[in-house]
């Protein structure tokens, strides 16, 4: 990602809480953030109940809440109309209406969003090219698949040209190639369509892939504020690699064993390496060669998101078993 | 680790009324049909107390009896409908049909939980309306209409629910309240086929009304109409 | 040993809708998967093993039999489906109890049953919870216990990794892995390579509603070898790797980036070796080595011969 | 991406990229419009949902205006014969339980469900996540409904009511039935406000659409007969909660019919229409309240 942000020197932050606080009863859902986020793709992360929907929520105007919340630089509570106006919401479950088409549904929300009718159709067209919906689109959204929802979804949240884009868990159940086609478009939207995003994902490798910055919720609280470099720390010699092979990963992973290195098989094809202290890629390599195996692939060696996110969150253990 | 064989159609039909149950319990269907079946209770309660004791007319008791029918008229639906169109619109009849039951049982077990529950709502609310008006019990014979009614009712909305699932419910009480009901008033011919009539002569509370076993065979033969119908649907439904 | 499933010449359209086309396949055990983009006809195929389909055209038999019409052989089958939504409104252990007895797990034997399976998918901490207050995760985990409580010999399971963070994947898999060890036959769906080459070597490859290869994976990435490659290349020296890589017949192009070098070759499988080669007598330090086409979706487009569009 | 084909040398590439949007964003005022406007032409897809009751209401139009054309000058007269009028003068009133039959078939299968299936639907997020407010809501879905009413309640009336100074025989009498207007558009709005506002302020309270629909047919036919003939046996006020009655008591008296009142015939029109304001206004306030606290909840519920 490039550096800069997309607003001019001197404009308030994307997003800036003080003292954002949201208590339901007796349970505090989020606890007195403090932070300014800025940045073109910024990642959302946090385990089930961190709080993350509350944010959303408290930053679109719906809830109310103490203490300070300001989206563009207008306050949520008094301004929610405004903000919704110039953020677009992907939510996470589907949100559809019965019975009907892409088109009718993205026309509908344009026009939900103030704008005339046949701006609203022709960037209902529009969004849904750039969605990926082509032919498809004149159906009724009952019969499309979970891809083709989601990339309803998109459309539906850019149809009303926003400045922002809140897109939560916008690549869950798809294939890897519609992923990456959700991935790029998302990439590409702050350059295509100056606009900013708010990824809230616990998928970690696509923040990994896409986000520059971060901000990473636990237990109602902000844990982490920063770009994706400064999650993963200063970048010294990572130990970890993950090694592709074109066959036999448990042949690769015997010869660096024997080589100092310790080696876990992830598939028939792919294997997690630990280099010994001295040796650079080049060991495995050249291991390979000997071995008459073939590199496909090499892991970036660097902590990956999720180990950083873990380690930010107080390595607690992961429990699925969290409502 | 367990035989394998397939279960019985009995223990089938005994699960499905048992999750039937459960699921009724655990929502809002009970209070709902608690009001609605309070309605007749109410009726009886204020004319009693409007009219008094020397007037207990005839037309009170027809009046509480044609009550009681469109309290069924709308439980049923809500009941039998609702717990079929459910199962198509929330995909669940996948788990069902990948089981190795006979499909007709699940209906089966449905109605084996959702016929008795009409029949004890509407019984208690007929028993106390009955008794509010009367200061007795209604005869045997009001009941067993009532009862079958409440099959017959169940079934026209099996039928229906299983033609269109989404819509069956609303389908369901346009029918019976705006075909069923109506043709009950009309000539001889047309009026075997209303539900509404045949249980009105059941009851034995109008004597006017022709005789008994015309009425049971031609309820009987309209229930069965509707049972096909589901009967057959219920076999094509893919998940 | 005969086929546990048989399909000839099997279609299924839904009104308009294909759903598959034209499948002729055969099934013989073990544990195997079915693989496809959204939408590729994996669930429809799934469906109709599970006997909740009947084909618009040819046969598809389970172990010998019709599964839509013959209730016996249903018994032997368990089936996860992909939605989400169950009879949410009963506990776990009480949706698990019931299924397995609508499979004909008798009486008390049924919840013993069902606790085991329970057990098995890790929910026994939940399992007198209610499913609506359930993480995507849990429901996964409980779909497929009520898939294998009445211990079938033939589990059909769509799309069980589908939503389930990474963590909790591992553990799937591990419990899958586990049933197949114990000798049941699987199929497992999936739309992500790799969590299925955890699983097995064994793939089918759905595409537009057909067979579209089948075998080891190892054969699977013989196709995908078929085709040209992009391969990408992070290191200090992208020029040095470039210029030896620069002669060779099967490289079509050479494109600098930021970090590194993408190579675009005819012949992935000679380019690797050459550019194995080149690292080691160079001494460049590779940081990365990746390539974009090295997935299903490129072989899909490159097999169905429409490159681009979609 | 953004590339025309090469037509002449001289050929010009336009840029088909994005472009950001300049205008004005309509006022938050009218997006109740957009909503209203939503609703009608769903409802107007299915033949079943909306057209059918539609040509119920067509039909009884036609039968009473053919009454009222055929028999214009038959007097009828009610047992007593005490009173009597002309079927012309009869036809209109009469129509107007036909008209309610027709909207209360429309609120069964459309109007009892409008909330609950925007709530069980996640409808609610797509809405409150763009500027819409909960009474931009409320009253884009209640004046969809009404504007489905009108056609139903509204528009019957008033044509029979035209066609009746149609049959005028001279300047006289087209004068002297002239408030006949008036008085159909009057009936015909507060038909059309209750069936717009009562089943949807059912669908607001139960978030499950069957359960509502059951739930507002046994308050609409089953409840209401109960307490009209309460009143009919008590001479109250009580009769008036029936909707049903309640308009038809209305209608007789506005066109001052005395005949075969039946039920209608008890209830003193002043408190039917009283009744009718307070059912119209208790329902405009439950589908608000029952929105607005939804309304926090509906976007991003992931739990």
């Amino acid at each position: 990602m490039t550096e800069g942000a997309s607003l001019p020197a001197g404009s308030p932050p994307l997003i800036g809480m003080l003292g954002l606080t949201k208590r339901y009863g007796n349970i505090v859902a989020i606890d007195r953030l403090d932070a300014r986020v800025d940045g073109k793709i910024i990642g959302l992360l946090g385990p089930n109940g961190a709080g993350k929907s509350t944010l959303l929520k408290a930053l679109l105007g719906l809830i109310p809440y103490e203490g300070g919340a300001r989206v563009l630089g207008l306050e949520a509570r008094t301004h929610g109309a405004d903000i919704r106006d110039r953020v677009g919401y992907m939510p996470e479950q589907e949100a559809f209406l019965a019975g009907m088409s892409a088109v009718e549904l993205c026309t509908y929300a344009g026009e939900l969003s103030g704008l005339p009718r046949t701006e609203a159709m022709q960037r209902a067209h529009a969004a849904l090219y750039y969605a990926g919906l082509e032919e498809k689109r004149y159906q009724p959204i009952d019969g499309y698949s979970t891809g083709m929802k989601q990339r309803v979804k998109l459309a539906q949240a850019l149809v009303h040209d926003p400045e922002i884009l809140f897109l939560d868990e916008p690549t869950n159940g798809l294939d890897p190639r519609s992923r990456d086609e959700m991935l790029e478009l998302i990439a590409e939207l702050p350059a295509r369509r100056g606009c900013a995003i708010v990824l809230s994902t616990h998928l970690l490798p696509d923040v990994e892939r896409v986000c520059d910055h971060a901000v990473i919720m636990h237990q109602g609280r902000v844990r982490f504020v920063g770009s994706i470099d400064e999650l993963r720390g200063a970048r010294g010699r990572d130990t970890e690699i993950l090694v592709e092979v074109k066959a036999d990963a448990a042949r690769l992973g015997e010869v660096l064993t024997e080589a100092g290195a310790t080696c876990q098989v992830v598939s028939a094809v792919t294997l997690s390496v630990s280099l010994p202290e001295t040796a650079t890629n080049e060991l495995v390599f050249r291991r390979a060669r000997e071995a008459g195996l073939q590199i496909r692939g090499l892991g970036v060696r660097r902590e990956t998101v999720e180990a950083a996110f873990l380690r930010v969150i107080g390595d607690a253990p992961k429990k699925d078993a969290q409502p | 680790m367990t035989e394998k064989r397939i279960p019985s159609t009995r223990s089938t039909t005994l699960t499905i009324a048992f999750v039937t149950w459960l699921r009724i319990l655990r929502r809002r269907a009970l209070w709902v049909s608690m009001v609605i079946a309070a309605m007749p209770v109410l009726y009886a309660g204020a004319m009693m107390s409007l009219i008094g004791s020397g007037e207990r007319s005839s037309p009170v008791s027809g009046d509480l009896f044609a009550i009681e029918l469109l309290v069924l008229a709308l439980l049923a639906p809500m009941f039998v409908a609702t717990a079929i169109g459910e199962e198509v619109e929330d995909r669940t009849t996948t788990y069902l049909w990948s089981r190795p039951i006979a499909r007709w049982s699940v209906l089966a077990g449905k109605l084996l939980t959702l016929v008795p529950l009409m029949i004890v709502l509407v019984s208690a609310s007929w028993s106390l309306a009955g008794w509010i008006a009367w200061d007795r019990l209604p005869p045997m014979q009001t009941y067993s209409a009532l009862a079958a009614c409440a099959l017959a009712m169940s079934l026209v909305a099996t039928g229906i629910a299983s033609l269109s699932p989404k819509h069956g419910m609303a389908l369901t009480i346009v029918y019976l309240l705006f075909f069923d009901f109506p043709l009950g008033v009309l000539p001889q011919t047309l009026r075997e086929m209303s539900l509404g009539h045949q249980v009105r002569t059941l009851s034995g509370m109008f004597p006017d009304e022709s005789g008994l076993l015309s009425a049971a065979i031609s309820l009987v033969a309209i229930a069965l109409v509707w049972t096909v119908v589901a009967a057959l649907r219920v076999r094509r439904i893919e998940a | 040993m005969s086929a546990v499933v048989v399909a000839d010449n099997c279609s299924k359209w839904y009104g308009h809708v294909l759903g598959i086309s034209d499948v002729s396949w055969k099934l013989g055990g073990g544990i195997v998967g079915l693989l496809g983009p959204n939408g590729a006809g994996k669930s429809t195929l799934i469906k109709l093993m599970a006997g909740l389909l009947v084909p618009s055209r040819g046969s598809l038999s389970v172990f010998g039999a019709n599964p839509f019409t013959d209730i016996a052989v249903r018994r032997r089958i368990g089936y996860a489906p992909e939605h989400e939504k169950t009879w949410d409104e009963l506990t776990a252990l009480e949706l698990v109890t019931v299924m397995a007895r609508l499979a004909g797990v008798p009486g008390e034997r049924a919840k013993l049953a069902a606790e085991a399976a329970l057990e098995a998918m890790g929910m026994a901490d939940a399992r007198n919870r209610r499913v609506q207050g359930f993480s995507k995760g849990m429901r996964q985990r409980t779909k497929l216990a009520t898939a294998i409580a009445h211990d079938p010999d033939f589990l059909l399971l769509d799309e069980p990794l589908t939503g389930v963070n990474p963590i909790a994947r591992a553990d799937i898999v591990a419990r899958i892995g586990a049933l197949a060890a114990a000798g049941k036959t699987i199929v497992v769906s999936s739309h992500v390579l790799y969590e299925i080459e955890a699983l097995t070597s064994e793939i089918v490859v759905i595409y537009r509603g057909q067979v579209l290869a089948e075998g080891n994976v190892y054969e699977i990435r013989k196709l995908i070898d078929r085709h040209p490659h992009r391969i990408r290349i992070e290191c200090d020296q992208p020029r040095v790797i470039a210029a030896a890589l620069a002669t060779a017949d099967h490289v079509a192009r050479i494109v600098f980036e930021r970090q590194g070098v993408l190579i675009e070759t005819r012949d992935p499988d000679r380019c690797y070796d050459q550019l194995a080669a080149a690292v080691l007598e160079s001494g460049v330090e590779v940081s990365a080595l990746s390539s974009p086409d090295n997935n299903l979706g490129a072989v899909f487009e490159y097999l169905t011969g429409d490159g681009g569009r979609r | 991406m953004s590339t025309t084909p090469p037509v002449s040398p001289a050929g010009t590439i336009h840029d088909l990229g994005y472009k950001r949007y300049v205008g004005t964003r309509r006022s938050a005022g009218t997006r109740w419009l957009v909503i209203a406007r939503n609703q009608i032409s769903s409802s107007w897809k299915t033949w079943w949902r909306y057209k059918s009751s539609l040509a119920l209401a067509v039909i009884v139009t036609f039968i009473a205006g053919g009454v009222m054309f055929i028999l214009s000058d038959k007097v009828i007269r009610d047992f007593a014969g005490a009173a009597a009028t002309t079927m012309s003068d009869a036809a209109l009133p009469k129509s107007i339980q036909w008209y309610t039959r027709a909207a209360f078939l429309v609120s069964l299968t459309i109007g009892a469900r409008v909330v609950a299936g925007d709530l069980q639907s996640g409808a609610f997020t797509f809405y409150f996540s763009r500027s819409v407010r909960p009474r931009d809501y409320v009253i884009g879905k209640l004046g969809g409904m009404f504007a489905l009413m009108a056609p139903i309640n509204l528009a019957g009336p008033l044509l029979l009511a035209c066609a009746r100074l149609g049959l005028s025989q001279d300047v006289d009498q087209l004068i002297g039935s002239l408030m006949l207007v008036p008085k159909a558009i009057a009936i015909g709005l507060l038909g059309t406000l209750v069936f717009a506002t009562v089943p949807v302020a059912f669908s607001a309270l139960i978030a499950n659409g069957r359960y509502a629909i059951a739930l507002w047919g046994a308050y609409y036919l089953v409840f209401g007969f109960i307490v009209s003939m309460i009143g009919r046996h008590s001479d109250s006020w009580i009769g008036a909660l029936d909707l049903a009655t309640s308009l038809d008591a209305v209608a007789l008296q506005l066109f001052d019919l005395h005949l075969f009142t039946g039920r209608a015939g008890n209830l003193d029109p002043t408190v039917a229409l009283a009744s009718i304001l307070v059912h119209i206004a208790a329902a405009i306030a439950i589908v608000g309240y029952q929105v607005r606290s939804a309304h926090g909840s509906g976007v991003g519920g992931a739990s």
